[in-house]
């Protein structure tokens, strides 16, 4: 099984080195090579998924390994595997996305010019991401974190050419870089209480109480941070909708199914590590990330952006679940999202690629052209907003029942679960808008429907098999079983309040559940049935109503003015500390230097301009005197040997004399 | 102490007192011998100058000088102008002193002197007997040769004295000679001096005593007589006689350094010049000839027979060289370079690399 | 194979020997000569790196012989786990740089002949172990440095404020600099060899190791007051060549006005000499006074104010070389937060940190000096779109630029987490704070570096360049081994770190327990 | 008698030394010369080295005398009675060289020589025949080079041209 | 009071002085030449006189040997020179041959 997990990560990493490298030489630029190693890992990957299947424990470890690594002599670094079932799960979702993805790429890149480098990118992002997802220690995570956001940072600049692509790429890097330095801080104070990066031996030292209290919610915050940028929470999501300037299969993969759900897989991974306040710090995060995003994506007209909000408010339930307790759910909701929301970039990108734009306005009426894609689409579509049965409506009931039940046991954090609820049906509204908008009423670019078509064959085929996912009501079962919450108990935990948290939380889950079914039910049908309304059967004109709320459009258009705010402020501020800093090196410490030596200068220059008179006639009359001299004297250098000798002879006898007297 | 210390340097001063006496007699005997040798010089210059005029006058079948006579009963009657050089002396003694007014007067009159009293001083240390040796120095030959030094200097500064392009050139060319060929006459020497192991002339003569055939002409064959020959050759450059006779060439520089001397002055070079023959002579007759030694070894070998040996060969010599002068034409300035570097010097080594070699191998 | 240090050392200068035998025209003969001497040296030093023993802190290699018996002066040379990466480091870099100076054409042979020199020195200063000796090579770098940068460096010109900078000018600075430092270190290494005795003769000594044995300390150094004075002296005169804030003015400017093989040694190699003489002198002789709470703590602080503020003025700069020399302060920043803390993490955190920033300075440098020979000027917004042009190069610089970054997988991101882990964890001191402050540096260097390849590298491509040539093949000659070094070394660094670890720790634990001269039982 | 010979030589050559040095013309002065070395010569021969006195004479006399004749006589108009030598900074040169004079007199005064008069005369020739090919064999063989090496580069600097 | 050491000191030391003098005030440069030979011979005095009156045995004579055969190569290359200066300045004038005036 260790063999199949090298050779998992492995697989893409090789296909990354020949793209790179000898790509361009390859018949069809190589795309076969990643493609066929990404199908590979998706083999095994399934294979180790059925392994663990088969087994059916919860939190069953298949197998771990580790090897020495850096060794510092008092401290070793090691790198090593784990594999238990929530790798498995990973295992399977981003091999078998990516795989798809790649599938889709082939059509979708068709007769691009960089075309090899874009399937060495994505080999390059598949090989981090499966990394990510099969080391067993902090730090390992951290590398392949950075690396999947290069990967990341490399597919949203792929075309660089364009300056918001290369605006978007350099700006999810460093936002990303903001988070990851907040989690490197947490590894940092892990690493120096516990002086090791591996995850069972942290835990176990948590476990022992080596670490805790407010140091430990420090930590465990600080971690935290690296997942907010990843996975593009509040207040770092801004860099998400930038990063639809990238391909649209990228977007699928990695903006959507997997890197941006790193996040959560890290917080589900480590989830032993975040005390009861750190978890509530999540779960408000998560709550106000998915109302902002899902509020936002209401006025959008990009598709892709749109999508993108989605995403970022998919992420922040997830976020929620996990911050409320529902450990579960919340990998659940990552799972089945990863799912739908792939097939709906996808799809997408599908009508994109079809039509050449990505703004609604120019879109509609698709349906006909494009039948696959829009049924796809619409299964997608009804996933996401939760309509039973299929698998957004699992997982999502389970994150609202966890909040709900969160809610139930502190009553103070009962909004929690309210703003959820709200924003379900915020996200039924504007995922059917799309729906609508797109592929119903008449064209309203009448050139670019013409020339729109349906996709070839490698591009439906992926939208079939996710949509077939997407239905997948047999997942919950497994999952519930398969990812149950770890407690610290498994550890040999004596850490009050987390089992404390846990047991509360037990007892009143049941009766939420029941309750966040049917609210969530409701609250999705009427979202579908407004966007209906609105977009379908105009009913209510959208304008209309976006002038008379003038201001709030206005605000939601602006994105909250997230990206103004930033731009004034930290972007700002850093801007004019570094030209500062600059001005400051160059003019005052480097002016204290080349003062130092100008000074002098100066000094004698006032010196010589007061003493003109006084001192520089002494000055002078001492040059004129050295020269009268030096004229006098020249006389002694007659060049006669003769008086040469008289000179010698003469001194001579002086020194005689004074010795001698 | 002060007065102790007059004390002392009167006590010091008077010292000296009893070797004054001495010291007078000593300065007497070397003025009577330098007397003695003034006087022998002057005679023999006569003599030569004399015994020249018959020489050349009867080579070329003529008399000489037959009339010049005196009164003197016995004298009278050697006739055939005996007194010819002696009136010519006179002569020369009364004449007027001619300086010419662009000379340096000085020098002019030191010239003349400086040569003669070369010549004369070297005539000190000349053998004329076991025990006839005016003074017998460890370093005779040698000081026989640096004294002749002395003359070169003297011509020199006669013929610059005499402020005349002849004199000049004439002391140039008799100084040139003169340097020129004392290198071989010295390394042939060396080679007497090298066969004797000494410097003492008595003893060079002592070293040949017991017959003719011990003479040192006839030592280490051949390269003592090549020494001899040599020696012989350079000794006529040194005297500035024919065929070396360029500084007083008369038919090119009219006498040469000599041209603006007359009378005593000139009495003094032509007496130099023929005691420097004799000398020439004499040195000779001692360094290879056996000196006064007889050449039937002990036979007529007493005091009065040894000074007349010495006078024998000296003579003998002298008129070799006389009879050389008109029988040879002058040479040419490069030939008598020519002859000196190239010729007597390289051979003057060989003769000595010769003897020296014989007396390691052999002896 | 005796002498092999002092081959390694010379080595170069037997190629000035022969170089300046060489006539002026043959330029060719002259570079392979110079390539052909730091080859022979880049071979010694893979030898000594093949016989190097990781599993001793003891000094190996050693040559000890009596240089100037009336002073107790030695001719020592030896190396152990804190030279050797340095040494490597000096050696590949060299010969490097031969090839990187290939294209030079103004008395060249001068300047091979001044780079061998150079080359001599920097050895010589990492193989040096006695006080004496080190001092002596430190200056001798100090000459051919100058007319390095004077004479070979860009001419002189009037700037816009007034002042006139250039390659003249800048070498001065960093001539006048340097010794200023110089004189501190002086100062401080007489003074320890008037009060520190030679166990055996009994004589003063200028031998590292007796002078970083505290039982020899006597005299004044039995003072602690003076203790610390020494060790801010010394303390100075490194500071000067790290160069520590506010010492760093003379940076940018040698590094901008340098030749670009100059920027590279200077970048590469001479930064770390700064650093590697607080490890070498400062931290074992004064052991007690490096502990001291100021020192310390004033170590770890100007370490962070040298990653930000050098991050900071990096991410103004709009000369893309001065942007790279600022990025240089900065990461140095990281070396001395690494040691401050004191433990074998961030010790050998720091020391890898050198070496890597070596690696990387360097490429970065040849980079620069790639595009400044094709388009003449090295203002960032001139450029633009370059990546569509120039892909190698753009994959090149990306991947220097990622490595300054410290991107995984690269090696810079190995030696700065380390730094930071084992700040982060002293045992010593608190430095939680200001390792946490610090590593908002990472964010500000990705913040310049993407900015700067973004505006030179993407969107459009700038019309004017729409011919520039690729990067040629002796280029990449001088890069590919950098970069291979790079990634190798962020995937595997157990080789430089077994190398050096040994020593390290060992120095870690020597100045950990170490508590001054033990005479007069101060501390 | 050997005091009185002394004071006569030392007189000769002092005043000839007087006449060489103060006397404007150039061949005054080689004659006084000629008579300082005569001079000298005879100390030589007061001081039992008779060899060498000789050598004295033979060599500066017959040659170095001679030599500065020529040079003399080469290097001037030949014909002119008015051979001058000028004199500069005699008065300095004067103060000087009385100067000197104290000088050696005082150190030759003050000091205590290790004096040990040897009474006998004897022959010096065979003696430093002996001395010269023994212990300064070396000596004498290095002059005898620089005198060829004189004598060429001396024929080759007066060369014409 | 019999004549010593010191009269002959005395007597090389006036010498000396007086060929001090030439070698000093002499424009012509063969007068000073004289000048050098006077002082040369003082020092053989000297020589000579030191071989007689102290222990050493000949050394002094032969030291007086190798100055006065010295001399003579000296002389020959000095005359050798005052001829090519002749040659070049039509004058044996040392203050002529000034090239090297300040």
């Amino acid at each position: 099984m260790i063999t199949s997990a090298i050779l998992i990560l492995l697989l893409p990493l090789v296909a990354f080195i020949i793209q790179i490298f000898v790509g361009k030489r390859l018949p069809r630029k190589g795309d076969w090579v990643s493609t066929g190693a990404m199908f590979a890992a998706l083999a095994l990957s399934v294979g180790i998924f059925i392994d663990a299947v088969a087994q059916y424990e919860p939190n069953n470890v298949l197998a771990t390994a580790t090897w020495d690594w850096i060794n510092f002599g008092p401290v070793h670094v090691t790198f090593g595997f784990l594999i238990d079932n929530l790798t498995a799960f990973m295992l399977v979702v981003v091999t078998l996305v990516s795989s798809l993805v790649h599938l889709y790429s082939i059509g979708y890149m068709h007769g691009d010019p960089r075309y090899n480098r874009y399937f060495a990118y994505l080999s390059l992002f598949s090989f981090s991401m499966l990394g990510l997802v099969l080391v067993d220690n902090l730090f390992g995570i951290y590398i392949f974190w950075e690396l999947v956001g290069l990967s990341s940072y490399l597919l949203i600049g792929f075309w660089f050419e364009k300056d918001s692509a290369a605006n978007a790429s350099k700006k999810a890097f460093i936002t990303n870089r903001v988070g990851d330095v907040g989690m490197f801080a947490g590894i940092m104070i892990l690493f120096s209480i516990t002086g090791t990066f591996s995850f069972n031996e942290v835990f176990a030292a948590v476990a022992d109480g080596h670490v805790g209290g407010t140091l430990l919610t420090v930590a465990g915050i600080l971690l935290f941070f690296g997942a907010i940028g990843k996975s593009a929470q509040f207040p770092l999501h801004v860099w998400l909708p930038d990063a639809m300037e990238g391909p649209t299969p990228v977007s699928a993969l990695i903006h959507a199914a997997t890197m941006v759900a790193a996040g959560v897989y890290m917080v589900g991974r480590t989830f032993v590590l975040y005390t009861p306040d750190a978890l509530l710090f999540i779960a408000y995060i998560g709550t106000i990330t998915a109302f902002i995003a899902a509020t936002i994506a209401i006025v959008q007209m990009d598709i892709k952006r749109v999508l993108a909000y989605s995403t970022i408010s998919q992420l922040g339930y997830m976020m929620v679940g996990l911050g409320t307790g529902g450990y579960t759910a919340g990998l659940f909701h990552l799972t089945t999202h990863a799912f739908f929301k792939a097939l709906l970039f996808l799809g997408s990108g599908s009508v994109i690629h079809a039509v050449h734009t990505q703004e609604m306005d120019e879109m509609g009426g698709l349906r006909k052209k494009m039948p696959i894609t829009f049924w796809t689409f619409l299964i997608a579509t009804l996933s996401i907003s939760g309509v039973f049965p299929l698998s957004g409506f699992w997982s999502k009931d389970a994150i609202l029942a966890s909040a709900l039940g969160f809610g139930m046991t502190h009553p103070a954090h009962m909004p929690i679960f309210v703003v959820l609820l709200l924003s379900a049906g915020v996200t039924a509204f504007y995922m059917f808008r799309i729906v609508f908008l797109t592929f119903t009423g008449e064209p309203r670019d009448k050139k670019k429907y013409d020339h729109a078509h349906e996709s070839p064959l490698t591009m439906t085929i992926p939208l079939v098999v996710l949509a077939v996912l997407s239905v997948g009501t047999i997942w919950w079962g497994w999952v519930e079983h398969m990812l149950v919450k770890p407690e610290l108990a498994s550890y040999g935990s004596h850490v009050a309040s987390a089992v404390e948290h846990a047991a509360e939380e037990h007892g009143v889950a049941h009766s939420a559940h029941t309750i966040a079914m049917f609210s969530s039910v409701v609250v999705a049908t009427l979202g579908i049935l407004l966007s209906a309304v609105v977009y379908f059967w105009r009913k209510i004109s959208a304008d209309a109503w976006a002038e008379k709320l003038k201001p709030i459009h206005t605000f939601l258009w602006n994105k909250y003015y997230f990206d103004e705010l930033y731009a004034a402020t930290i972007i700002r501020v850093t801007l004019f500390k570094s030209r500062l800093f600059a001005a400051f090196d160059l003019k005052i410490i480097d002016g204290i230097v080349n003062g130092t030596g100008r000074l002098t200068a100066a000094f004698s220059r006032l010196q010589g301009s007061i003493d003109l008179r006084g001192v520089d006639g002494a000055v002078n009359f001492v040059a004129r005197f050295v020269g009268y001299l030096g004229s006098q004297l020249r006389g002694l250098q007659t060049g006669n040997i003769q008086a040469y000798i008289m000179m010698a002879l003469f001194a001579v006898v002086l020194l005689f004399v004074f010795q001698q007297f | 102490m002060p007065v102790l210390s007059a004390n002392h340097a009167v006590i010091n001063a008077l010292s000296i007192l009893p070797t004054f006496s001495e010291t007078l007699t000593n300065v007497l005997f070397m003025v009577l011998g330098a007397v003695i040798i003034t006087g022998l010089a002057a005679l023999l210059a006569l003599v030569s100058v004399y015994l020249e005029r018959k020489v050349s006058a009867h080579m070329q079948d003529r008399l000489g000088p037959m009339e010049v006579n005196t009164e003197i009963p016995i004298l009278k009657n050697i006739g055939h102008g005996w007194a010819q050089t002696l009136a010519d002396a006179f002569k020369l003694l009364l004449k007027e002193d001619i300086v010419p007014a662009a000379a340096d007067k000085k020098l002019h009159l030191l010239a003349p002197f400086i040569v003669f009293a070369a010549t004369l001083a070297a005539f000190a240390v000349l053998p004329f007997g076991r025990n006839l040796i005016p003074s017998d120095l460890n370093v005779g030959v040698f000081y026989l040769i640096a004294i002749s030094s002395f003359v070169v200097v003297g011509i020199i500064l006669a013929g610059w004295a005499s402020n005349n392009k002849w004199s000049l050139l004439g002391a140039m060319r008799s100084a040139a000679q003169i340097v020129s060929f004392e290198i071989p006459a010295s390394v042939s020497v060396l080679v007497v001096i090298m066969a004797v192991g000494s410097l003492n002339l008595g003893e060079i003569v002592e070293f040949q005593e017991g017959g003719i055939h011990r003479w040192l002409i006839w030592r280490f064959f051949p390269f003592n007589l090549l020494a001899f020959f040599i020696f012989f050759v350079a000794s006529l450059a040194e005297l500035n006689r024919a065929p070396f006779d360029l500084p007083e060439a008369e038919s090119e520089i009219i006498a040469g350094f000599h041209t603006e001397y007359s009378g005593m002055k000139f009495a003094m070079f032509f007496l130099a010049e023929y005691a420097n023959m004799f000398l020439v002579g004499v040195i000779i007759s001692t360094l290879f000839l056996g000196g006064w030694s007889s050449p039937f070894g002990s036979f007529l070998n007493s005091a009065p027979f040894q000074v007349f040996w010495v006078f024998v060969k000296s003579f003998a010599i002298i008129f070799v060289h006389m009879w050389l002068r008109w029988t040879l034409p002058r040479v040419r300035v490069d030939q008598l370079m020519y002859t000196s570097w190239k010729v007597l010097t390289p051979f003057a080594f060989v003769s000595m690399l010769g003897v020296g070699l014989w007396m390691i191998l052999i002896q | 194979m005796n002498n092999v240090l002092t081959w390694i050392t010379f080595l170069p200068v037997i190629g000035v020997l022969l170089i300046l035998f060489v006539p002026k025209n043959s330029k060719n003969l002259i570079r392979v000569i110079a390539a052909v001497f730091t080859g022979l040296q880049l071979v010694l030093a893979v030898w000594l790196y093949m016989n190097f023993d990781t599993g001793t802190a003891e000094f190996q290699f050693k040559e000890q012989y009596s240089w100037i018996p009336s002073f107790n002066i030695e001719y020592f040379m030896g190396i152990d786990g804190l030279s050797i990466p340095m040494v490597l480091l000096t050696a590949f870099l060299s010969f490097i740089c031969i090839f990187a100076s290939w294209g030079i054409d103004k008395s060249l042979k001068g300047y091979f002949a001044m780079f061998l020199l150079l080359d001599t020195g920097m050895m010589g200063v990492f193989c040096a172990l006695d006080f004496f000796l080190f001092y002596i090579f430190w200056e001798v770098m100090l000459l051919p440095m100058y007319f390095l940068i004077g004479i070979w460096g860009s001419p002189s010109r009037k700037d816009p404020d007034g002042m006139v900078r250039g390659g003249p000018y800048a070498a001065i600075k960093f001539f006048l600099y340097t010794l200023f430092g110089s004189i501190f270190m002086l100062i401080a290494m007489l003074v320890m060899y008037f009060n520190v005795s030679d166990p055996v003769t009994g004589g003063h000594t200028f031998n590292m190791l007796h002078l970083m044995d505290q039982a020899n300390h006597g005299g004044v150094l039995a003072d602690f007051n003076i203790r610390l004075w020494i060790y801010a002296a010394l303390f100075i005169g490194f500071a000067i060549k790290v160069p520590v804030f506010p010492f760093h003015t003379w940076l940018p400017d040698a590094h901008v006005e340098a030749p670009t093989a100059i920027s590279v040694i200077l970048a590469g190699v001479l930064l770390k000499m700064g650093t590697y003489g607080m490890l070498r002198i400062s931290f074992p002789m004064l052991p007690d006074a490096m502990k001291w709470e100021y020192f310390a703590y004033g170590m770890a602080i100007l370490g962070l104010i040298n990653i930000l503020y050098g991050a900071f003025c990096a991410m103004a700069q709009k000369d893309l070389k001065k942007l790279v020399a600022y990025s240089s302060i900065s990461h140095m920043g990281i070396v001395l937060l690494g040691m401050s803390g004191l433990t074998s993490l961030g010790m050998n955190g720091a020391v890898m940190q050198m070496f890597n920033h070596g690696t990387g300075t360097a490429m970065l440098f040849l980079l620069v000096g790639v595009i400044y020979d094709r388009a003449h000027h090295r203002q960032i917004d001139g450029f633009g779109g370059l990546a569509v042009r120039m892909p190698i190069y753009a994959a090149m610089v990306s991947l220097a630029f990622f490595a300054g970054l410290g991107l995984p997988g690269l090696s810079s991101f190995m030696s700065e987490v380390f730094s930071f882990l084992g700040a982060f964890g002293s045992e010593l001191f608190d430095l939680r704070l200001i390792t946490i402050i610090s590593t908002l540096g990472i964010v500000i260097t990705a913040a310049y570096f993407l900015w700067t390849f973004q505006r030179m590298f993407l969107g459009e491509l700038n019309p004017k360049y729409a011919d520039l040539p690729e990067i040629n093949g002796r280029e990449l000659f001088t890069l590919i081994p950098l970069g291979i070094i790079i990634i190798f070394l962020g995937v595997y660094p157990a080789p430089l770190l077994d190398l050096i670890k040994t020593s390290l720790n060992e120095l870690v634990e020597v100045v950990k327990a170490a508590n001054g001269p033990t005479l007069l039982g101060l501390h | 008698m050997q005091d009185i010979m002394f004071y006569m030589f030392a007189a000769l050559t002092i005043a000839s030394a007087g006449v060489m040095v103060f006397s404007r013309s150039v061949i005054y002065s080689a004659v006084g010369l000629l008579f300082t070395f005569f001079g000298v010569a005879g100390i030589y021969v007061l001081l039992a080295a008779d060899f060498v006195a000789v050598a004295q004479v033979m060599i500066y006399v017959g040659g170095i005398l001679v030599l500065l004749l020529f040079g003399v006589m080469l290097s001037q108009r030949v014909t002119g009675v008015n051979m001058r030598t000028e004199t500069l900074q005699t008065v300095p040169a004067a103060i000087v060289a009385v100067g000197v004079l104290f000088i050696l007199f005082r150190v030759i005064s003050k000091t205590e020589w290790l004096v040990k008069a040897k009474t006998t005369f004897e022959p010096t020739t065979a003696k430093l025949g002996t001395l010269l090919m023994t212990d300064y064999l070396i000596p004498f063989e290095i002059v005898s080079v620089l005198l060829l090496g004189a004598l060429i580069g001396a024929a080759f600097i007066a060369r014409k041209g | 009071m019999s004549v010593g050491l010191n009269h002959y000191l005395f007597l090389a030391a006036v010498l000396f002085v007086l060929g001090l003098y030439a070698v000093i005030t002499k424009k012509n440069a063969v007068t000073v030449l004289m000048g050098i030979e006077l002082i040369l011979n003082a020092a053989n005095i000297n020589f000579v006189a030191f071989s007689r009156y102290t222990d050493t045995d000949m050394d002094g004579q032969v030291f007086a040997i190798f100055v006065i055969v010295t001399a003579a190569a000296a002389a020959a290359v000095a005359l050798a020179i005052v001829l090519n200066l002749y040659e070049r300045l039509k004058s044996i004038n040392l203050d002529e041959a000034d090239s090297l005036s300040g």
